[in-house]
């Protein structure tokens, strides 16, 4: 099954030599999680930067006050954005090298470009953040730098992982370009695909900005501020969460007939998609329906939901995946060579590295004053 | 910088020590970085004139110049001075020419080899027997094929 | 062999991979000897107030926060992001080699993404905490940092080492202990770890480069600094030689024979980053001298160049690691051009079968015809020579003749840099005919083979011997 | 008992280090017979001005430090070249001495990083209108110092005979021979005969290092001293500050130590260029064999080079001409424009300095491209 030669004119490498070093569905339930929340983190703080664009179209105290919060929270979001992007893309190769390595390679000049993109986009967030006090002239091309950094790696994500699916495609591209100067762009899912990974950016930001805005009632001489905040982050949530939907829907129509019918056919794959979208949709209840107050608590409910919703759909984007390459590799056939120490290993690290973090975390963050954004100084 | 500096200092003694720790070491990494240099100058050693068959061919002095007794001349093997000699009682002989003293090349004068620079003076078993020289001479086993002599070391 | 192999002109794969890592091997150790250095200078500045001087534990902590600004930015934008970078320009350059680490190494990975992320969120806790966190918990949390991110050398190094030492690990046993202990494993985790700690000095220095010549904290900073340089000063020879007994006898003999001589300039390059290595580390040590003789004309530029000498002397260590594989990528077991060592032990069989009829990785070709030549240099050579540029294939064949080059791909894996010519006559006919049609003849397979017939004693003159590149060549 | 000892002078007696130390005691020792503390005092006084351009400054030192390096490595060379067979001996140099073939590559990355670090060097000189009076004779012999330079680089571009040296010497060499009248006999008198051969090579040698070095040793001498009794000039901006407001750098212990590190990191540098890109050497020159493809002069003859083809044929006595008036023009400058502040002659020198500026890398890069 993993031989490629089974496949006359697909050029697909057989599995890797080494085996897996533990079953496949524990490997991919640990590249769900994490990727889940790689993308929660990548919403935040590209909803972050669409925010702060908006917010300097037309400048007022409320919206400078949002743009400072969301200009010092969001390199620190970008960090943990990459950071969480990490074990899912190892996972990835762990399971699908064969596929990942070898599109890789067919739009490699433009996949490397990725780092710099990363570069630039991280260091515009900080210089954004540095640079705030003292020359707000460069403020404007910085955020845009950043915003076009993110959306451009996201796309290259994306026509990279595309292609990975589709190995039909590869001959003739390498033949044509073997410097890998080109990409997968007869792909037509490319750009819904795209939505329903970043659509909901400006919600996921909004609900923290909405959360920010409660908290905010309560310090006084902020009220102004607070009644702001809370209507851009309940608006925004609404935005996103439209963005989103209208994703999902032409995602699912451009799919080709296979993975269409998994979703559409009414299966348990029909009601897991379903079940994503009424998530999603049920964030904008507490948006729409909750009163002023203090208590974050609508935000969080509402955020919930929309983290909720957007793993279920990573969920049913997995099981499409598989469905896209059923004729190449059938995970559960890959020969296991298991290493239940280090995977013990790595699950100590985590609880007791997550743990002491979280600790630590507390116990700094119970001495920053309400409503005050951290700051170094 | 001790004095006007506000900040506390384990004074100069300390700076002073840390200086010369920092510039010791420091000599010894450039001191290893010359290596290349020592190395670059350093001479390859002088090829074996024996190498390959174990002898070498001599070259300045024909088998007929030596033929007979009280004959004797200088000549060269592999870059190196010879002198080689036919013995009144008609053995031929080499030594490599170099005097053991200051280096001049020895010369055959019938009952005895002498050297021109300091009268350093063997007898014709390249012993040194009067002069300065302070060891007897390089003795070399000479052989002669047709026209030619060639030279090998004694093997003792 | 499996995977289609990324055809970079004038840089090649290699050097791609080789810029990145470069720069990330700086900041990646910046990143730790760093941490150290923050630990130390808040131990300092603690004892500064303890001992009655508030105002100038005031004064350190203040160069300490420009230190941390620095350092935060520096080692997360740029640290972090080559990291990834590598990751990234490794599976393109040897996408094989790549996946193998991670099938081997999956889990020892994971574990290094726990460590850096509590790594990282403890500097965040600890520089934007600046303002709130009191003193002795800034102080944990340095100390902290600096430890944990420690042990994600610890884990790297484990993998780094294994591709140049994999000791007892084959592909079949994949003894996870044996790869990731392997024999060069301690004194590499000893020797990076002591460069940590200068590069953290030199770091210090750097950002004292920017402190008024009249202030007089700025020579304190500068002597502190420079403390962190000693160690190194004094282990890395001794470390150095503890590394080198445990490498390869051929990665010696490959440094030995550099010294002069095999190539001429060009097979040396291996003994010659070695010697930057070496130079750079003695200018450093003269750099840090004048800096602390002179602490207050310490300028920004006398503090980057500085930085730039540790560059490029890290690049001459890293250089010559990665050179000291040559011809594998996984020492023992997969070549660099992705060809498995087992299918060369499995003999003609496999190495001398019809190349592009194992090599999927091809549009149809005309047999023997010079696409079919380029094909093969694509999959077999690319991913270490370009055509004209870094190691390029076009000055190391000008002097070449048909049949010897023809007779050469025989050969030429024996002097040990190169892996063995994977195809069949045709392969290499087509591949001879490629590359002399470089130089402007117009030939292709069939009239190499000719050629080859030929020459009755196919022996390489002395004329063009081909392990001396044209510097050599008369 | 009498002595024509020198006393020391009082003002420099609290300058000196303590009479007890041993470096007091020298001090003393030394200035009793050579009373030279005035000059001591002036070169103490020196002081480099701190500005947004003062980098600038550190292009003499760092052009100093490559020709350093050069007459080491040039010293190293001599040691196992032969011109009786250049060609087996440079190859003897990067096959068999150890560590010849990076002793070769520093020498080769080494002339080219002068080169270039001249240019950088005159025109900051240039564009900071250092020239102006009285500092003429510094920029005339910094000019000349940087034809020396060139001339440098083209006796030892032929001494390893390789192929790319025989016909770069040959094309070079037979510029001057189209000069009008004197031309061939110049050319002929170079070459030591009718064509480039191992003749030519047994005067480019004596020529690279004998007669150049004494030229050059000598001309640094004069062009340090000048600037050493002058002092380093300073921009208009600079001038126009109030006084409180000029900060300096003492040149020595200062300015001069902080540049240290400088020639530090540029020493790693060359060892980095020899180790990632060593100098090939060609196969041995064949007179009669064909010019290898593409071959061009070394990068800074190439402006020139290029600029000679636009005046193909007969015109080309024209184009040397106009090629001969540029150094000429660059001598003339501090005598033409002098004013300080700049005035309307100042402002035009700058313009024509940019033009020239701009001329040069687009004829180099045109000709390094074509």
């Amino acid at each position: 099954m993993n031989d490629g030669n089974l496949h006359a004119g697909i050029p697909l490498p057989p599995f890797d030599p080494v085996g897996l070093p533990a079953p496949a569905a524990l490997i991919l339930g640990l590249a769900y999680l994490t990727f889940t929340l790689h993308l929660v983190a990548v919403n935040f703080t590209l909803g972050s930067v669409l925010l702060m664009v908006w917010a300097r179209l037309r400048p007022d105290p409320a919206r400078e006050d949002m743009a400072r919060f969301l200009g010092t929270v969001a390199p620190l979001g970008f960090s943990y954005l990459v950071t969480f992007g990490i074990p899912p893309l190892l996972f990835v190769q762990l399971l699908y090298g064969q596929f990942f390595y070898s599109s890789s390679v067919l739009v490699g000049a433009f996949w490397i470009s990725v780092i710099p993109l990363l570069i630039l986009a991280y260091g515009a967030l900080y210089a954004h953040r540095l640079t705030r006090d003292g020359r707000p002239g460069i403020q404007g091309p910085i955020l845009w730098a950043a915003l076009l950094g993110m959306l451009a790696i996201g796309f290259l994500y994306v026509n990279n992982l595309t292609l990975a699916m589709t190995p039909g495609r590869w001959i003739e591209m390498y033949a044509a370009h073997p410097s890998g100067g080109t990409l997968n762009l007869g792909e037509p899912t490319i750009l819904p695909r795209l939505l329903t990974f970043l659509g909901l950016s400006p919600a996921m930001a909004g609900v923290v900005l909405w959360a920010r805005g409660r908290r905010l009632q309560g310090a006084t001489g902020r009220e102004a501020v607070a009644t702001a905040t809370q209507s851009a982050g309940r608006k925004a949530v609404g935005i996103g969460v439209g963005v989103w939907v209208a994703g999902v829907a032409a995602w699912v129509a451009t799919l080709p007939d296979g993975p269409r019918t998994l979703l559409l056919g009414g299966g348990t794959w029909t009601v897991a998609a379903a079940a994503a979208a009424v998530l999603v949709l049920a964030a904008l209840l507490p948006a729409l329906l909750a009163s002023r107050g203090p208590t974050p608590a609508p935000a969080v409910l509402s955020g919930t939901a929309l983290v909720l919703g957007l793993a279920s759909l990573i969920l049913v984007r997995d099981r499409v995946r598989m469905e896209y390459l059923r004729d190449f590799v059938a995970l559960p056939e890959i020969p296991v060579h298991p290493q239940w120490g280090m995977l013990v290993l790595f699950a100590v690290t985590l609880v007791l590295g997550v743990a002491f973090t979280v600790f630590w975390l507390v116990r700094v963050v119970r001495r920053v004053p309400d409503g005050a954004a951290p700051s170094s100084r | 910088m001790t004095a006007k500096e506000g900040c506390v200092d384990e004074g100069t003694t300390g700076r002073r020590g840390f200086l010369a720790l920092l510039g010791g070491l420091t000599a010894a990494w450039l001191a290893a970085a010359a290596w290349p240099v020592f190395r670059y100058l350093s001479p390859r050693p002088p090829p074996d004139p024996f190498a390959g068959e174990g002898k070498a061919l001599v070259k300045g002095i024909a088998a007929a110049e030596v033929a007979r007794p009280g004959q004797g001349a200088n000549g060269s093997y592999g870059g190196r001075g010879v002198v080689v000699f036919r013995t009144p009682d008609g053995q031929l002989r080499a030594f490599d020419s170099k005097c053991t003293h200051a280096g001049c090349n020895v010369q055959f004068q019938g009952d005895r080899i002498y050297c021109n620079c300091h009268g350093g003076t063997y007898d014709l078993e390249g012993r040194n027997v009067a002069g300065p020289p302070p060891r007897p001479l390089t003795p070399l086993q000479v052989t002669a094929e047709g026209e030619s002599l060639y030279v090998s070391p004694v093997s003792s | 062999m499996n995977y289609p192999v990324w055809d970079v002109p004038v840089l090649g794969a290699g050097l791609v991979v080789a810029i990145i890592a470069v720069f990330h091997v700086l900041v990646s150790h910046f990143a730790i000897g760093g941490g150290a250095f923050l630990f130390a200078a808040e131990w300092w500045a603690g004892r500064l107030v303890r001992s009655g001087r508030p105002e100038d534990g005031l004064r350190v902590r203040g160069f300490l926060h420009r230190y941390a600004t620095f350092f935060l930015v520096f080692t997360t934008v740029f640290g972090a992001m080559t990291g990834v970078g590598i990751w990234f320009a490794i599976a393109l350059a040897s996408p094989e080699g790549t996946s193998l680490l991670i099938h081997q190494f999956v889990f020892a990975w994971a574990t290094e993404w726990v460590v850096f992320l509590v790594e990282l969120s403890l500097l965040y806790l600890y520089y934007y905490g600046w303002k709130h966190n009191r003193r002795e918990d800034q102080v944990f949390l340095a100390g902290a940092y600096f430890v944990v991110s420690w042990f994600s050398l610890f884990i790297i190094n484990g993998i780094l080492s294994f591709m140049l030492t994999p000791g007892g690990w084959t592909i079949e046993n994949r003894d996870l202990a044996a790869a990731f202990f392997n024999p060069s494993y301690w004194p590499s985790l000893v020797l990076r770890t002591v460069t940590m700690g200068l590069i953290g000095g030199i770091g210090g220095i750097l950002v004292a480069g920017r402190m008024d010549p009249g202030d007089p904290l700025k020579a304190r900073v500068v002597r502190f600094s420079a403390a962190f340089v000693v160690p190194a000063a004094f282990l890395v020879p001794l470390l150095f030689a503890w590394y080198w007994s445990t490498l390869p006898e051929g990665t010696v003999q490959m440094v030995q024979e550099g010294v002069a001589g095999l190539g001429g300039g060009r097979l040396t390059a291996i003994t010659r980053h070695l010697v930057l290595a070496g130079v750079a580390g003695s200018a450093v040590m003269a750099g840090v001298l004048v800096a602390v003789f002179r602490p207050r004309v310490v300028t920004t530029g006398a503090a980057v160049a500085l930085l730039l000498m540790v560059q490029m002397g890290l690049m001459g260590a890293e250089f010559f690691r990665e050179m000291a594989r040559k011809p594998y990528v996984l020492h023992g077991t997969l070549y660099s051009n992705s060809l498995w060592r087992r299918d060369v032990d499995a003999g003609p069989s496999v190495l001398k079968a019809p190349f592009l009829q194992r090599a999927r990785w091809h549009p149809a070709v005309e047999e023997m015809s010079p696409e079919h030549g380029e094909w093969v240099f694509r999959l077999q050579c690319a991913s270490c020579h370009t055509r004209e540029g870094y190691r390029d294939i076009a000055s190391r064949t000008a002097p070449w003749t048909p049949e010897f080059a023809f007779q050469w791909f025989e050969t030429m894996h024996e002097p040990g840099v190169m892996p063995p010519f994977q195809g069949s006559a045709e392969d290499r006919a087509a591949l001879a005919a490629w590359l002399l049609n470089l130089h402007g003849r117009t030939l292709d397979g069939r009239d190499v083979l000719r050629a080859a017939e030929k020459a009755a004693n196919p022996a390489p003159p002395p004329a063009a011997d081909p392990l001396l590149p044209r510097e050599a060549q008369p | 008992m009498s002595s024509d000892l020198s006393p020391i002078p009082p003002e420099a007696e609290p300058r000196l280090p303590a009479p007890g130390s041993r470096a007091g005691r020298a001090a003393r020792w030394l200035l009793a017979r050579y009373p030279v503390w005035p000059i001591v005092e002036h070169l103490a006084e020196k002081r480099v001005p701190r500005h947004r351009h003062s980098a600038w400054y550190a292009m003499g030192g760092i052009v100093l430090f490559f020709f350093s390096v050069q007459v080491v490595t040039g010293i190293l060379l001599m040691v196992y070249y032969d011109p009786g067979q250049p060609w087996q001996s440079v190859q003897r140099i990067v096959m068999e001495i150890p560590y010849g073939a990076l002793v070769r590559s520093i020498h080769h990355w080494a002339a080219n990083l002068m080169i270039l670090a001249i240019f950088l060097h005159l025109f900051s000189t240039f564009f900071l209108k250092a020239y102006r009076p009285p500092r003429e004779l510094t920029w005339v012999t910094g000019l000349v110092l940087a034809g020396l330079a060139m001339a440098f680089g083209f006796s030892g571009y032929l001494l390893p005979w390789d192929e790319l040296s025989f016909f770069a010497t040959r094309v070079g060499i037979s510029e001057i021979e189209k000069a009008p009248l004197v031309g061939g006999f110049l050319a002929d008198l170079v070459r030591g005969g009718p064509d480039v051969t191992v003749a030519t090579i047994n005067r480019f040698y004596p020529l690279h290092v004998v007669v150049l070095p004494l030229l050059i040793l000598g001309l640094i001498g004069a062009h340090l001293t000048f600037v050493q009794v002058q002092g380093v000039s300073e921009p208009d901006s600079f001038r126009a500050l109030p006084p409180e407001q000029r900060k300096y750098h003492k040149f020595f212990g200062e300015f001069l130590v902080a540049e240290i590190p400088v020639w530090l990191a540029l020493g790693v540098l060359l060892v980095a260029l020899a180790a990632l890109a060593p100098r090939a050497l060609d196969p041995e020159a064949n007179p009669a064999a064909s010019a290898p493809e593409g071959i061009k002069p070394e990068w800074y003859f190439l402006s020139q080079y290029q600029a000679l083809k636009l005046f193909p044929g007969s015109l080309e006595l024209l184009g040397q001409a106009l090629l001969g008036l540029v150094p000429l023009a660059m001598v003339a400058v501090p005598f033409w424009d002098r004013s300080i502040p700049a005035d309307a002659r100042g402002r035009l020198a700058t313009r024509l300095g940019i033009a020239g500026l701009a001329g040069l890398v687009a004829m180099t890069l045109w000709g390094w491209l074509s």
